[in-house]
């Protein structure tokens, strides 16, 4: 059946989460009224912008088998940068805006640098960059900056209209940059010497890859990323703030492990990865819907649907995994797939 | 590593023995209190006692009205919060109540709000936006006064003394409203004393109890005996931080003069055993109080926009007497 | 000496100590005050104890190429549970049961939660960050729950002996420390789990195939790191006398595992080492200690602190050594031949 | 020939590894149009050497010289860019990849900027067909394929490029006779075009059909360079090891067979869908079965589900007559079985693991948890087992990783060895090991049979299922098709018959 829909069985865990994702939303929508308003639908979107720029560049880093703690913090430095720029300094947004995007850029590449010329791991140097960046925002002012500033306002009110409903000039940003992800994930030697390394590090540097330089540039563009997503978050906010995105970075890399991505590398795409925030956004939706919740009961609630996903998710796979390969041997072995990741989602 | 999340600690106020009194509100009667109104609440997170307390006088205010609360829990991420009001908006509540996370960074979805004829009102905390007719009114008090009460009680306390007095302080979390406002608050009263009031240490115990210990074991380690007040941003430090001052050896309240600020229970409990000598009150309890300002509101009847609250401050004499009477 | 893989954290550590000595010349000294011994490097060993405690935990899930996220809520859970026993009002000082049942239920759920995490691994094969930051998120929740959202106060004295209390002039945690870093040890290097451990990380499927039972073995990991989070759960709520569910154990889970990585054990599994975490864990302790006590303003706190985990990191690091520290070795022996 | 200069010169190359010092004054030439076949006993130092020239190892000290230019190499990506290919010694490509992938990332074929994946499907495609004459799914991951599938899309990528030097180590290690012919018909191809080549091989056979010129290392020493055609095998052997032996004839003179006793292990009728189709096989004790099939006719899956290593979808094992179930590698361990994986990479070696710790780790596995081995107990045995297999460095401590493919298979197997198994079951235990150790396993192999255990042997070389072998199963796509005994009467040809497709 799944050759007839010409579907690749490697699409097939995603598929399988998109599935249950729609599920989930059916769900909601039964559940509660309201719930099922294309506007709602759009603000997972709105709300969830910046966290989908972030995984785009995650979901580079865990392909290789890293990780990138700095990124929350990067955004509590991107906005407070910009804001202390814009309000302070008086410059004009033209001049903020790139001078904020190199703050991630080059702390991203800073991290690079020394997780590949020093052999460090990951996890140990970007948490050095996550107390950091937060540090560095700190001092630049420890109170809250609010911004009014007529572009940034431009950037933060601005509504497209879609049907009845909206999206954000942010939402746009998102899905451009979700569009770059995908592009260089499958159609750049870049983006496949990624894949490599994460297959096997060893191998890829005795194939002759870059690995060296791509290690770096993956940690500079997930730095990027972040500082896009910080400026992104400073459009949703108006404000610079030293506690912005306080722990975001495990909801990133929770939304791109949800959406399929392995931590131990080589296998994900970029797509699964946005699937993976609307998860956590449904999530959140069903829950702010459901509006009788205590603290306690919201977060153990939280709990319990990231659960029942996961558990769905694997037994699905597994399930279909078992069947695949029970299929393979009726069909002849040698006969071609459509050509795997070229349709990359 | 890292940070505690509480961005917003405690605050709140009004005077506690009287909960529902409201300093200068103009709620007066209940607007007929016919319909049933759904009242979408947006609360920080449960991240102390004081919070705790916030939440369920809220929600036993709008449910003994009669009305139907829709309660979100950021989880002190202003982001949640953001979406909660969304969602509000989407699910169209009549009226949307939420504690700020921070100052800034609303906007956007006031407006949103505020197009869709949804009045907002600000619960314990204000927000930083020029545009004030994003929201109808802030119920709440101000953590700069709470730090100038804090000061003021010392500077009394101290006045037949001669200077130089030693000053240890615990902050709340770095970059929130309440920690920022209450050093300001204080430092404010003392630096009309620069010759006698010197603060020679400061450094956050994240508005908790095991860091406010641990900080204070520093604190005595470095300058021991040298210390002779100690103000504490909450309550929760502070008795951490009497913890620490016993296990040290030397007497709270005696040896070192402590100050804090929430009145929470513990704090009483600790100023009846004669082990803290202040604190400044801070009440959570203005559930009832806000559903007044909501229900006169779309009433028609104007409010103020700012409804603050008096606050009150209490010593070690009054807390044997009032400690029964605590409700958080 | 310069080859032993702990030498570099110890150094790091000892510098550490010193900066203090610079700044207060009795930081070293250990008196009796009280009837007990007290002083800077024993409050660095009874503050560290549960951190301590959760890093063995942790170093053994490491080493299956797995995370413990769940940590720091197991701690709020213990804490809460062990609380919720022995605040109520009226219990009296010379019954041990009340203290008893309160430890045995801690433990029990800090055990329970273990499995948990270590079922949703080994069973399901959810991944390990996944399955353990359910319960960060939901664990939290539980002890909140718990206390009802309050911060409980313990009065029951025998209860905060375990966290407070001294035995033979040092305080109890040291010993609680001492008793589970020697059964890890026992464990780990007397029986053949800690052997297992290391192959299950290093190739699980090589494993499989030599007949470990690899699912039995994630099991135990991550129970053990949920019986020591409990732990140490148990400790910071009795040294405090209180449990908060929402602050107690925060973010102990990156804490935690900065401590197994700067004591030398790789995150990609394998090969593990719990001395070095216990250094590792030490230096992070006293690094917070100093920073109080030096009187660094809490907003640079997180700048310190970044700058120091580099610097140890680059210190481990044979690459750095090679190339920073011994490219000005040469340098400086190519001046000096030049001078000459 | 040797009026030629060389195109490639290394000159005094010292690698010293901590605690070992892996070669020592190394010298080499390389001329172009020339198959040079580097030979040395495991452990020797011939892939060090390789991964000196190619970068992966900078070397301490010696110089390289290409085209009569010093160069210095320090990545592999550089080597390739002088136009050194190479294939190395374990498969070295990226398992979560698709085959066609595998052979074109790094330089894959673009339209407009971008990636053209159905170029590089089609061209992966013809590559493989066209010059190895495999055909396969070119779209499937890697890891989908056996070693030698494997293998053969190693050397595959080596060829896409267009290099001057072409370096293959032990690149039909686990390759068949037609398969070899194959890479055997693209070399002599290449070195007509004038590529230099380096051909790295333990079969002697090999090396004398393709080589020209033989450098001889031994103990990280080097020892000399032959003109392949002045130097007689024994000769070319005693060099090696650095003494006069008569390994060869030994081994060969070690054919017996005996008597099986009674059954062992009796399958009947197991099957997995898609792998193997249902099939019956006795195992009786003191006996060795070979298992013969051309690549992925399913051998290997066969006996994995002997193991339990593969779950089967029917059919009944039994054990002593009594009837097992054998789900999980566990159970077939504890009822007696022992297995050694082809793919001693990822299914074999625990590299983080010493030697010592590697060998015991399946009788500890056996024992369990807490009756834990005492370290002087494991020492004896461990060193018992390092001078029976000779295995180098003889240091139990050593990270496995770091020895030598054909050390690291001599240690693999001593960890069954240990467990003194009844039924062992080797999947080209022989695999990368030189030829004094393979007669040495095969005697051992005789000599445990005679104690009584059985063995299933599956290897690419017919020969050595011949020499050793009482019964020879053969597996013609994913069935077994046949048994054969091993009498005097039967020969590699007709083997081959079974295997093709009886003709
Ligand atoms: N990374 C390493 N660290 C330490 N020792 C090493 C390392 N790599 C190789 N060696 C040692 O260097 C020596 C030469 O190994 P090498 O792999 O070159 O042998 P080889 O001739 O290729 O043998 P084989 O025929 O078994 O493949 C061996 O003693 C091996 O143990
Ligand atoms: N020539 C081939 N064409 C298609 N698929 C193959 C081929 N060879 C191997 N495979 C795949 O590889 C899998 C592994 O085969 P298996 O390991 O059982 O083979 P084998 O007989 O042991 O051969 P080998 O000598 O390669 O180890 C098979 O299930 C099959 O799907
Ligand atoms: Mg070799
Ligand atoms: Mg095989």
């Amino acid at each position: 059946m799944l050759k007839r829909l010409n579907i690749n069985y490697k699409h097939l865990p995603i598929l399988v989460t998109v599935g249950l994702f729609i599920l989930m939303y059916i769900f909601g929508s039964m559940r509660y009224t309201g719930f099922m308003s294309s506007q709602v639908f759009l603000n997972l979107f709105i709300n969830n912008a910046f966290l989908i720029i972030l995984a785009v560049g995650m979901t580079f880093v865990i392909l290789t088998g890293g990780i990138d703690l700095s990124v929350g913090s990067v955004i509590a430095l991107t906005s407070m940068v910009a804001a202390d720029l814009i309000m302070n300094a008086q410059l004009s947004p033209w001049l903020v805006i790139p001078i904020s995007l190199l703050v991630g850029t080059t702390l991203g590449l800073i991290n690079g640098c020394i997780i590949h010329f020093f052999n460090i791991q990951p996890f140990i140097v970007t948490l050095a960059g996550l107390f950091l960046a937060r540090g560095l925002a700190y001092l630049i002012n420890i109170e809250s900056i609010a911004i009014t500033d007529p572009f940034f306002d431009f950037m933060a009110k601005t509504r497209i209209p879609i049907g009845d409903s909206f999206i954000s000039i942010s939402v746009v940003i998102a899905l451009v940059v979700v569009l770059i992800g995908v592009y260089l994930a499958h159609y750049t030697n870049f983006g496949r010497t990624v894949y490599a390394i994460g297959g096997s590090e060893q191998s890829a540097v005795l194939m002759g890859l870059p690995v060296g330089r791509t290690k770096i540039l993956i940690y500079t563009f997930s730095g990027f990323c972040a500082s896009l997503a910080g400026l992104v978050f400073t459009f949703y906010m108006l404000s610079g703030y030293a506690l912005h995105a306080n722990g975001m970075e495990l909801d990133v890399i929770a939304s791109v492990v949800i959406g399929g991505t392995l931590l131990t590398g080589g296998v994900g795409y970029v797509a699964g990865s946005v699937i993976g925030v609307l998860i956590l956004g449904v999530i959140q939706t069903i829950i702010i819907f459901e509006g009788t919740l205590s603290s306690w009961w919201t977060k153990i609630a939280i709990g319990v649907l990231v659960l029942a996903f996961i558990v769905f998710q694997r037994i699905l796979v597994v399930r279909s995994n078992v069947k695949k390969a029970a299929g393979a041997n009726n069909v002849d072995i040698k006969e071609s797939s459509p050509p795997l990741k070229t349709k990359s989602m | 590593g890292g940070e505690s999340e509480k961005s917003s600690g405690e605050n709140g106020g009004s005077d506690s023995t009287e909960t529902d009194s409201g300093g200068s509100d103009s709620s007066g009667d209940k607007g007929g209190d016919s319909e049933k109104l759904v009242i979408g609440f947006s609360q920080v997170g449960a991240e102390s006692e004081w919070r705790t307390a916030n939440t369920k006088s809220m929600k036993a205010a709008i449910e003994d009205a009669g009305h139907e609360l829709k309660f979100s829990d950021a989880q002190q991420k202003q982001e949640n919060q953001i979406k909660a009001i969304r969602s509000f908006i989407a699910q169209k509540v009549d009226a949307i109540v939420f504690s700020p996370v921070v100052e800034t960074g609303f906007e956007t979805v006031l407006q949103e709000a505020k197009d869709a004829g949804i009045p907002v009102f600000l619960s314990d905390r204000a927000v930083d936006i020029e545009d004030d007719s994003l929201w109808a009114t802030f119920l709440g008090s101000d953590f700069v006064e709470e730090g100038r009460k804090a000061a003021r009680w010392m500077v009394e306390e101290y006045k037949d003394e001669e200077g130089p007095i030693n000053i240890v302080e615990l902050q709340g979390t770095v970059g929130s409203a309440p920690a920022i406002d209450r050093k300001e608050g204080f430092e404010e009263v003392i630096s009309e004393y620069p010759e006698k009031f010197k603060i020679i240490k400061s450094q956050t115990g994240e508005f908790t109890r095991s860091k406010g210990k641990e900080v204070m074991e520093a604190f005595l380690k470095s300058d021991g005996e040298n210390i002779d007040v100690l103000y504490s941003h909450n309550d929760d430090m502070a008795i951490g931080a009497i913890q620490a001052i016993e296990e040290y050896g030397l007497k709270p309240a005696e040896d070192i003069k402590i100050i804090g600020v929430d009145a929470v229970r513990g704090a009483f409990e600790a100023m009846a055993d004669g082990k803290m000598n202040v604190t400044v009150e801070c009440n959570p309890l203005t559930g009832p109080q806000m559903v007044e300002l909501i229900e006169a509101h779309l009433a028609g009847e104007k409010i103020e926009k700012r409804v603050s609250v008096e606050e009150g401050i209490y010593t070690m004499d009054q807390a044997e007497e009032l400690l029964p009477t605590r409700k958080y | 000496m310069i080859k032993s893989r702990l030498f570099w954290p110890i150094l790091v550590l000892v510098l550490i100590l010193l900066l203090n000595l610079f700044f207060d010349p009795g930081f070293f000294s250990v008196e009796v005050r009280g009837g007990h011994l007290t002083g800077s490097l024993i409050d660095i060993l009874n503050r560290g104890a549960p951190l301590i405690l959760i890093a063995i935990g942790m170093t053994l899930v490491i080493a299956t190429a797995g995370i413990d996220l769940s940590v720091g809520s197991v701690v709020a859970m213990a804490g809460a549970m062990a609380a919720f026993v022995v605040s109520k009002p009226g219990l009296s000082d010379d019954s041990l049961v009340p203290l008893f049942t309160a430890l045995a239920l801690a433990i029990g759920l800090s055990v329970v939660a273990g499995m948990w995490n270590g079922l949703l691994v080994s069973r399901i094969g959810v991944q390990p960050i996944v399955a353990t930051l359910i319960l960060m998120v939901a664990g939290r929740g539980i002890a909140q729950l718990i206390t009802n959202g309050q911060i409980l106060t313990i009065y029951y004295e025998p209860y905060s002996f375990v966290g407070g209390g001294y035995l033979l002039m040092l305080p109890f945690s040291i010993f609680i420390v001492a008793a589970v870093l020697a059964l890890a040890l026992f464990l780990t290097r007397k029986t053949s789990i800690g052997l297992f451990i290391e192959s299950v990380g290093s190739n699980p499927e090589a494993s499989r195939l030599t007949g470990l039972n690899s699912k039995n073995i994630l099991l135990m990991v991550y129970i053990f790191s949920g019986f020591c989070a409990g732990i140490g759960g148990i400790i910071l709520s009795s040294n405090v006398s209180a449990a908060d569910g929402n602050n107690a154990g925060l973010w102990f889970e990156l804490d935690a595992i900065l401590a197994v990585v700067i004591g030398g054990t790789s995150l990609m599994g394998g090969k593990f080492h719990l001395m070095g975490t216990v250094i590792g864990a030490l230096i992070i302790q006293s690094l917070t200690t100093t920073i109080y006590s030096i009187g660094i303003p809490p907003e640079v706190n997180l700048v310190v602190k970044a700058v120091v985990v580099l610097i140890v990191c680059l210190l481990q690091s044979p690459e750095f050594r090679k190339k920073v520290l011994g490219g000005l070795k040469s340098k400086a022996n190519r001046d000096a031949k030049g001078v000459a | 020939m040797s009026a030629k200069t060389p195109m490639l010169r290394m000159d005094g190359i010292n690698k010293v590894f901590p605690g070992v010092k892996a070669l020592t004054n190394v010298n080499f030439r390389l001329f172009p149009g020339e198959v040079h076949a580097l030979m040395g006993e495991n452990g020797a130092g011939k892939s060090t050497l390789v991964k000196v020239l190619t970068g992966v190892y900078a070397s301490d000290g010696g110089t390289v010289t290409l085209e009569g230019k010093p160069i210095q190499i320090t990545t592999p990506l550089e080597a390739q860019e002088f136009g050194i290919s190479t294939v190395y010694q374990e498969v070295n490509l990226c398992p979560n990849l698709s085959v066609a992938e595998n052979i074109f990332v790094g330089r894959e074929p673009r339209k407009r900027g971008r990636i053209d994946w159905k170029e590089i499907n089609r061209r992966a495609e013809e590559l493989l067909s066209t010059r190895l004459n495999l055909n396969i799914d070119v779209t499937r991951e890697l890891d989908s394929y056996s070693v030698a599938i494997q293998q053969m899309i190693a050397i595959a990528r080596s060829l896409n490029v267009s290099a001057k030097v072409l370096i293959l180590d032990e690149p039909t290690s686990s390759l068949d006779t037609n398969e070899v012919e194959q890479l055997f018909a693209v070399i002599r191809k290449l070195k007509s075009e004038g590529l230099a080549i380096v051909f790295i091989s333990h079969f002697l056979d090999q090396i004398y059909e393709i080589s020209d010129r033989i450098t001889v290392l031994r103990n990280g020493n080097w020892i000399g360079e032959y003109m392949t055609k002045e130097l007689p095998r024994l000769e070319l052997v005693s060099k090696m090891i650095g003494k006069e032996l008569d390994v060869l004839a030994e081994a060969s003179s070690n054919k017996r067979i005996f008597k099986g006793g009674e059954s062992f292990l009796q399958a009947d009728q197991v099957y997995k869908k898609g792998k193997i189709q249902p099939f019956d096989l006795n195992m009786n004790r003191g006996e060795i079965v070979g298992l013969a099939g051309l690549l992925g006719s399913g051998r290997s899956e066969l006996a994995r589900l002997l193991f339990g290593a593969d779950k089967s979808d029917g059919g009944t094992i039994k054990i002593n007559g009594k009837k097992v179930s054998l789900n999980s590698p566990k159970q077939a361990i504890t009822n007696g079985i022992a297995f050694s994986s082809e793919n001693r990479k990822t299914e074999g070696i625990i590299g983080d693991l010493s030697i010592r710790e590697n060998m015991i780790l399946a009788i500890q596995g056996v024992k369990g948890w807490f009756r834990y081995i005492p370290r002087k107990k494991q020492n004896e045995i461990v060193d018992e087992y390092i001078k029976l297999l000779n295995i180098n460095p003889p240091n139990p401590e050593q990270l496995i990783k770091n020895l030598s493919g054909g050390n690291q298979q001599k240690v693999l197997l001593a960890r069954w060895l240990i467990t003194n198994p009844e039924l062992l079951i080797l999947d080209e235990p022989t695999r990368g090991i030189d030829v004094g150790a393979k007669a040495e396993i095969q005697k051992l192999m005789l000599s445990l049979s005679e104690k009584g255990m059985s063995i299933l042997f599956i290897s690419a070389e017919l020969e050595e299922i011949l020499r050793t072998c009482q019964r020879i199963a053969v597996l013609r796509d994913h069935e077994k098709v046949s048994e054969l005994e091993n009498d005097n009467g039967i020969t590699q040809q007709d083997i081959m018959k079974e295997m093709a497709g009886g003709m």
